[in-house]
């Protein structure tokens, strides 16, 4: 029955919420403002710390000044083609609604003339379902990783060059199988669209190369306790697949550590193991192999942004998917918004177009963007070795369907509880 | 004759679950028990609070999540488990202390003012907790000489988990006697019932009631650096226990200690068998089955007639 | 002989060890007004919450003109014209006097919850209300919440409401209880008032009121029935004078 | 000593926002006083203005000292500690507290124990495991009184102490609060039962429209009809009532 | 005689001096009533689109959901924590049915409404005989259970993301799409649903609910059935909630668990204090106040959500009774310094029923 994972429904824009359009006309006003949405309320707001830091950072490379140390401080001293960038800063707690309601506010009540977020899965749809209702703003992806935000009936004005939620496990199911000889792995992720992305990522390889998952467990948003399902898991698996971020891995790690299960080697979902998340783990972390899209690498863009962030944020993780991501984001914005001169009368259609073609070399490798304005980028296999996530692999140029064929990959149903399979 | 059938068909359940996965089963039945034993040590204070002052304290939560940071802060610092919970407990003691003699004491008898009040600072420690904590999750650890697992045959069990369990009977033990069996108890029911009349006999009516107030933030604060070890602590966990806290109450019965501790487990239980048979709808039925309790008996298992 | 209007056999009602009405039978004639007198904690007002249907008896039987209610609900009671009123005020403190009254006058009809029923109705019924505030001494207060009355004014709302209901057969529990000295002088003139087929069952400690009002009177003791006769017998009476009177009484 | 036990001036007081008692003056120097009044009058105002139970519903002003000591604006507990108690109108027992438990939570050291209320009311000691609104009408004015004895109060302050009580009961209320007096206890009594009032106190004020508008003894009330009607209305006719339902109005 | 004379003399005359007052009141109540309507007939034209959709439409259905608790909290005594869950049961159905399953938009609502009444019946009678805290608690398990429902059961329900894409209908040729339309739609119903709950609370019905609310027991001896007036009435204020909840899936045009999690259920309850349960029409104050303060005190301070909480503990402190408490104890204050020695104001009602 659950025909889509990541997609409740159809995706035309309803309502009047979204319907009402801007209070003054923003373009030309000799401002350009810009939203940043991320998530500093809630469960998730650590997150949403680490990624503000790094779209900061982006705006500090193009030549701002911060207003301050804070996550919700703005920026001063940015001109883009003679006409000053302001930064207005939004927050959500990880709903879509609460998403929704900021996006509004952006760009309803604060004319912002681009959005860059929003930080996760659901969220991204909701914001994507708006942007084509206001499509003289232009909207730029946060780390938001659900993959029909781009991939089924996406937004002309939606562009999105982080990597998706499956991207993200790109290489794992083939390094769990051929490499670290996994016949048999279980997987454990919450019940929403972004860990059925995860698992589906890393099933589609891990599936096709001949591996078995005997059983997908999916607990309920918001668990805490993971006792009772760790008690339910097939004990005859090579690994655990840990679809968790935040919080939810130290509880995990800490009680499969108290089970029979002690010791099976465990696989991350690419938030568990995240820069923001591995110093909470302490040495629970050590060992496991998990896949993402940053990894600490020897280029020049790399080391200049890590120096960057720590100079700027003392109190940063060492760079992460959220503050990597964000960063990228604000980057590709704030270059497209060079490019053109800052020139948005015109209905966005310069910036649109130049961000269509852009191709940006992040800290984490060079982005480009397919047709659906979904971003092609390395992807990464990590082990947690001495307190980091060190990288030990890269899968170059990941596109959104692991290398099928699009019309197949489409037509295939959504990732979900019950899809991919392989028992 | 209700009572009977749903104990026969449990006891079926159970037998053939035992039979089927007995591992399973043993530690399915301890995971819930242990589980009971955090949320009656969270639940206590909520219980006593909710019971004697009829304050539906929905800060709860908030002086939980606070107790953990605190306690999360001195164990960094110091390094002694102990020492966090009794400084962790103390701390929060006395910020319920305060917030119940600068605010709450100002609305008393308005038991809706009262709970929005507590719902107000709901908010504001979640924002500062968040500006000095951050949001990252943050582990205590358990103690040292509990921090390891217990091995009978194939069966491992955290020996924290079983320590719980202890803490928790310890802390039910003496609030039941501090309530029921000492003048300072009956001085607080007779408080709870006509506060009033009570001064007349002498009793400081609303110092007694910031006592009550802080002793019960105080149980919350312990039971944050409690739960921080057990799991986690982190943003968000507020509004988990204070749910948690409220289930307890109520299907035990207000402001009965016996009470809490049948509703602790039972939630407790229903939980990690509901967790392992049905996965996806676990936490349906957890709330379905409060429902049934408080649909028919309204005043909870243990509460008597209001 | 006619059917009574009020009927107890071997009523007895427990409250763990204690047995609060033991074995009492009482019948009451219509037209009859009993004054029920007793000492504290005697069961009188068990006996009007069995009679109510407010607690159900351990065991016995309670007739209401002539039919077994025993197992009735205390609402359907209220159908056969059974009225009371209680020792402590159970008011409507958030409604005004007049809401109070009107509320106790649409019980006594029937059809009565309709939600929007028609304005000759409710006009009549507000007239009823002011009528009744003022044989109880409340007409200047019909418009004050209930919760504002004085403990006295409470007490006199108390007996406006069950006489809203035209009842048959009404129970008053210590209704001069609160009442000054010339409140239970009206008070006392209400009662003789009161219809002819009206039966009435009284339980009083002011032996004025009761005495005046009754025509005859019953005494409990520990929950049995230790004496039936006239007021003059009563006051005449050794036993009711050592367990109940006391030395004022002569 | 010389102070008066009860010593009220220019006493004003308002319940919710009805001015009840309005410029009221009042003396107990020593021994006991009753209080009578039709209903509604300000009686019940008067003792909770006097034992700081009214401040959570309404608010006073003026002056009350007991044995010298200003008090009007003390919170009732520090004026229980001065020797003040109370046995409330409708005796708000504590409904989660048995008898016994509630004499407990009442009880100061001093001449009256337990035991003594248990003599004093015998029917009381049979049901010590009872809930205190569970007992009869009668049953729980004797244990609002034991509850207040138990404070070992030097001023008793009772609002209708004989109501729902037996007219035998009664008369051991009377008697007892004799007793007390004769030990030195000084007694504010509100009676509406005029042979109780006569017989508890010596003298007796009346108190119409929050204001004393007499001060009598027990014996000219009690001989002298023109007085009862003229006072309280007892024995009126219509038009006499009319006069004195003036007095009933309430400001508003 | 007139009739207002015979009542005076009736009641004697610090009653009928109290009549004039309300005279005076009358006048000044009409005279609010005409100001309030003419700045909502104006609002439309002189408000900027946002604040106009944004923050008025969107207080008109918040207020409509609200007002069906202050109904409840002021007339039966019953807070009731499931009003989200029974509004978002409504605005669910009403998705599921117009988007999945094409059915026409009005036919939606009108299963969603019925489905979200029934339930309102449903939980009505199993609370009923619970009171107070009881009540409350056991309708916060219902509204818990509701949220995780739609959280979990995702061939309905679809999950966390859920049911995008609700588009208003029209009638006949008017289409609700346009916001101004809608504003009129959302109004009227408002007004209508404020129109039949006061005269639901003033019916014999409404008052036996008053009546039930101070004494149950005297209630049934009086002959009325307690739990069934109860029931009723929760239903009542049921359907209320329920048409909030279409007008919301309408104006949102999506529904997912975040529209009625436990944060919305607290927001609820904040409209309903912040407008006071004096009056119905506080709930739409009090929505209005809480759309202006989250969306524009986040301009000012970056610890926004700390001076929310403050200023809400703030009015909870000093107002028993809302803002509009507030105001009329500033204005009452203002008065009694004019005139001194006036005598005393006759108190809140609420002030009377808080007991
Ligand atoms: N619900 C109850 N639980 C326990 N005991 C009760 C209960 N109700 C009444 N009793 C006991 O039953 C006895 C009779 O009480 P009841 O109220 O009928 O007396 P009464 O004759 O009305 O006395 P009074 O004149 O003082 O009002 C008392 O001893 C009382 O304590
Ligand atoms: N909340 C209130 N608002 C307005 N008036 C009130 C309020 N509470 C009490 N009153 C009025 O105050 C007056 C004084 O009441 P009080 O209880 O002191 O009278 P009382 O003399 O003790 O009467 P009783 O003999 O009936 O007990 C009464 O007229 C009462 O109606
Ligand atoms: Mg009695
Ligand atoms: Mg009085």
């Amino acid at each position: 029955a659950c025909s889509s994972s990541s997609d409740g429904s159809s995706s035309t824009g309803g309502g009047i919420a979204g319907s009402a359009q801007k209070d003054s006309k923003a373009a030309g006003d000799g401002v350009i403002k810009i939203g940043l949405l991320s998530t500093l309320d809630g469960p998730y707001a650590a997150l949403g710390q680490a990624a503000n830091m790094g779209a900061k950072v982006a705006l500090v490379d193009a030549g701002a000044t911060l207003d301050g140390t804070g996550d919700r401080n703005g920026i001063k001293d940015l001109t883009i083609g003679g006409q000053k960038v302001e930064l207005v800063v939004e927050s959500s707690d990880a709903t879509p609604d609460a998403a929704l309601a900021a996006t509004q506010r952006l760009v309803e009540k604060d004319d912002v003339d681009v959005v860059v977020g929003p930080l996760s899965g659901d969220e991204g749809l909701a914001v994507k379902d708006y942007a084509k209702q206001h499509l003289d703003t232009t909207f730029v992806n946060g780390t938001s990783g659900a993959q029909n935000t781009t991939l089924r009936d996406p937004a002309p004005n939606f562009f999105r060059f982080t990597t998706d939620g499956a991207q993200w496990m790109a290489g794992l199911g083939d390094y769990a199988f051929t490499d670290l000889g996994y016949k048999k792995v279980v997987t454990l992720g919450e019940d929403y669209s972004f860990p059925y992305d995860q698992v589906g990522g890393f099933m589609t390889q891990y599936c096709a190369a001949g591996g078995q998952v005997p059983d997908k467990i999916w607990v309920p948003l918001g668990t805490k306790d993971f006792s009772s399902f760790i008690a339910t898991m097939p004990t005859d698996v090579d690994a655990i697949l840990v679809a968790l971020g935040g919080a939810d891995v130290l509880n995990f790690t800490k009680q499969i550590d108290q089970s029979p299960l002690a010791g099976k080697p465990i696989l991350g979902g690419s938030i568990a193991v995240d820069g923001s998340v591995v110093k909470g783990l302490g040495e629970r972390a050590e060992g496991i192999v998990s896949a993402g899209p940053v990894a600490e690498l020897d280029t020049p863009e790399y080391k200049a942004y890590a120096a960057q962030l720590t100079k700027l944020f003392p109190n940063a993780a060492p760079p992460g998917l959220f503050d990597v991501g964000y960063y990228t984001e604000m980057k590709a914005t704030l270059d497209a918004l060079n490019t053109i001169g800052g020139k948005l009368e015109d209905g966005h259609k310069a910036l649109n177009e130049t961000l269509s073609g852009m191709q940006v070399v992040s800290p984490s490798g060079p982005v480009k963007l397919d047709e659906n304005r979904q971003a092609i980028a390395n992807n990464y296999i990590f082990q947690v070795t001495d307190g980091a996530s060190k990288m030990i692999k890269t899968i170059p140029d990941v596109n959104q369907t692991l290398g099928m064929d699009r019309a197949e990959y489409v037509d295939q149903p959504a990732n979900d509880r019950d899809h991919p399979s392989c028992p | 004759m209700l009572a009977v059938a749903a104990a026969i068909s449990l006891a079926a359940f159970c037998g053939r679950d035992l039979a089927s996965n007995p591992l399973l089963f043993v530690s399915t039945v301890l995971n819930g028990v242990s589980s009971a034993a955090l949320y009656f040590i969270v639940a206590s204070g909520f219980t006593l609070i909710f019971g004697l002052l009829r304050v539906t304290n929905l800060a709860h939560g908030s002086f939980y999540l606070a107790g953990g940071y605190i306690g999360y802060s001195i164990h960094e610092a110091i390094g002694s488990w102990l020492l966090a919970l009794a400084g962790a407990g103390l701390a929060v003691g006395a910020m319920g202390l305060v917030f119940q003699v600068l605010l709450l004491r100002r609305v008393a008898s308005d038991p809706i003012r009262e709970s929005l009040l507590t719902i107000g600072l709901t908010v504001v420690v979640a924002d500062v907790t968040l500006s000095v904590w951050g949001g990252t999750a943050l582990d205590i650890g358990a103690p040292s000489v509990l921090d390891s697992s217990i091995h009978v045959g194939t069966l491992v069990y955290s020996q924290y988990r079983i320590a719980l369990v202890g803490f928790a009977l310890l802390i039910g033990a003496g609030l039941y006697v501090l309530l029921q069996r000492t003048r300072l108890g009956m001085t607080i029911r007779a408080g709870v019932d006509d506060p009033a009349i009570l001064a007349t006999t002498g009793v400081n009516v609303p110092f007694l009631l910031s006592l009550v107030f802080g002793l019960g933030a105080l149980l919350a604060g312990v039971a944050g650096v409690a739960g921080g070890s057990y799991l986690s602590i982190s943003q968000g966990e507020d509004a988990r226990y204070l749910l948690i806290s409220l289930l307890v109450v109520i299907v035990g019965g207000l402001g009965s200690v016996p009470g809490a501790a049948a509703g602790a487990l039972l939630v407790g239980l229903v939980e990690a068998f509901a967790q392992v048979h049905l996965p996806t709808y676990s936490v349906l039925v957890t709330f379905a089955v409060m429902i049934v309790v408080l649909a028919f008996r309204p005043q909870g298992l243990f509460g008597g007639v209001q | 002989m006619s059917t009574p209007a009020l009927e107890l056999r071997s009523v007895t009602r427990r409250f763990g060890g204690l047995v609060a009405v033991h074995d009492v039978d009482l019948r009451l004639e219509v037209g009859t007004k009993r004054a029920l007198l007793g000492p504290n904690g005697a069961g009188k007002t068990t006996l009007v919450n069995l009679i109510s249907g407010v607690v159900p008896p351990s065991s016995g039987e309670i007739d209401v003109f002539g039919v077994d209610v025993t197992r009735e609900s205390g609402r359907r009671r209220v159908g056969r014209g059974l009225a009371r009123t209680y020792q402590e005020s159970k008011l409507f403190a958030g409604l005004n006097v007049q809401q109070n009254l009107m509320l106790a006058l649409a019980g006594a009809h029937g059809g009565r919850w309709r939600p929007f029923p028609g304005g000759r109705a409710t006009r009549a019924r507000r007239e009823r209300a002011r009528e009744l505030a003022h044989r109880v001494g409340l007409a200047n207060q019909c418009g004050m919440l209930a919760d504002a009355l004085s403990h006295g004014g409470k007490r006199q709302l108390e007996l406006a409401m069950a006489l809203a209901s035209e009842p048959r057969l009404l129970i008053l529990d210590e209704p001069a209880a609160g009442l000054s000295p010339s409140e239970r002088v009206m008070l006392t003139e209400l009662l003789d008032e009161l219809d002819e087929d009206l039966t009435l069952l009284l339980i009083e400690h002011d032996m004025n009121v009761a005495l005046a009002v009754a025509d005859s009177v019953t005494v409990m003791v520990d929950g049995t029935v230790m004496f039936n006769g006239t007021p003059g017998e009563a006051s005449d009476s050794q036993l009711v004078h050592d367990i109940y009177l006391g030395s004022a009484h002569v | 000593m010389s102070e008066n036990a009860l010593e009220i001036r220019g006493l004003q007081g308002w319940r919710g926002s009805a001015h009840v008692l309005q410029d009221l003056d009042l003396d107990l120097a020593s021994g006991r006083l009753g209080i009578v009044g039709r209903n509604g009058m300000g009686k019940t105002t008067l003792c909770e203005s006097i034992t700081g139970v009214l401040s959570g519903r309404g608010r006073v002003d003026g002056s009350i000292s007991v044995f010298g000591r200003q008090i009007a604006q003390l919170p009732a507990y520090r004026r229980s500690r001065l020797g003040v108690a109370y046995v409330p109108q409708g005796r708000r027992l504590f409904s989660s507290l048995n008898v016994e438990e509630t004499l407990r939570v009442a009880e100061r050291r001093g001449p009256w124990t337990q035991a003594r209320v248990f003599s004093l009311f015998p029917r009381l000691a049979e049901r010590k495991k009872t809930k205190g609104t569970s007992l009869s009408g009668g049953e729980q004015q004797m244990l609002a009184i034991g509850r207040a004895l138990l404070t070992q109060p030097k001023l008793l302050v009772m609002d209708e102490p004989s109501e729902g009580l037996a007219p035998i009961v009664v008369e051991q209320v009377v008697g007892a609060c004799q007793t007390l007096a004769d030990e030195g206890m000084n007694l504010l009594v509100v009676e509406q039962n005029l042979a109780a009032a006569t017989a508890i106190a010596d003298n007796l004020v009346v108190i119409a429209n929050g204001r004393v508008v007499a001060k009598l003894t027990s014996a000219q009330l009690r001989d002298d009809p023109v007085l009862q009607r003229r006072y309280l209305g007892i024995g009126v006719d219509d038009a006499e009532h009319l006069e004195l339902g003036s007095a009933q109005s309430h400001p508003r | 005689m007139s009739a207002v004379d015979r009542r005076a003399s009736l009641m004697g005359t610090t009653d009928a001096v109290r009549l004039a007052g309300l005279g005076r009141h009358r006048l000044a109540a009409v005279a609010a009533i005409a100001v309030v309507a003419i700045a909502l007939v104006a609002a439309p034209y002189v408000l900027t689109p946002y604040f106009f959709v944004q923050i008025l439409i969107r207080s008109l259905w918040l207020g409509t959901v609200a007002v069906s608790l202050t109904f409840l909290i002021r007339y039966a005594g019953m807070i009731s924590l499931a009003q989200t869950g029974i509004y978002g049961v409504a605005a669910y159905v009403t998705a599921n049915l117009s988007v999945t399953r094409g059915v026409n938009q009005w036919a939606a609502a009108g299963v969603g409404i019925s489905v979200a009444v029934a339930l309102a019946f449903a939980v009505g009678a199993l609370a009923a005989r619970a009171r107070a805290v009881y009540f409350l608690m056991l309708t916060l398990a219902v509204g818990v259970f509701i949220y995780y429902f739609a959280l979990q059961y995702r061939p309905f329900t679809y999950g966390f993301s859920g049911i995008n894409g609700v588009a208003p209908p029209s009638i006949g040729s008017v289409s609700l799409s346009d916001p101004h339309n809608f504003y009129w739609f959302a109004l009227g119903t408002a007004v209508v649903c404020l129109l039949a709950l006061y005269g639901f609370a003033h019916s014999p019905l409404g008052l036996a609910l008053q009546a039930d609310r101070d004494s149950p027991d005297r209630a049934r001896a009086l002959g009325m059935n307690p739990t069934l007036v109860r029931v009723v009435g929760f239903t009542v204020a049921g359907v209320v909630a329920a048409i909030g909840g279409v007008i919301s899936v309408w104006f949102n045009g999506q529904v997912s668990p975040g529209s009625l999690d436990i944060t919305r259920t607290i927001d609820i309850l904040i409209i309903v204090v912040l407008g006071g349960v004096a009056r119905l029409e506080g709930a739409w104050l009090g929505a209005l106040l809480l759309s202006i303060m989250t969306v524009y005190l986040s301009d000012y301070t970056d610890h926004y959500l700390t001076v929310i909480g403050l200023v809400f503990m703030g009015v909870v402190l000093v107002s028993p009774n809302g803002v509009p408490g507030l105001v009329a104890t500033s204005i009452s204050g203002l008065r009694r310094l004019r005139a001194p020695a006036s005598t005393p104001v006759s108190a809140s009602p609420t002030q009377q029923e808080n007991h």
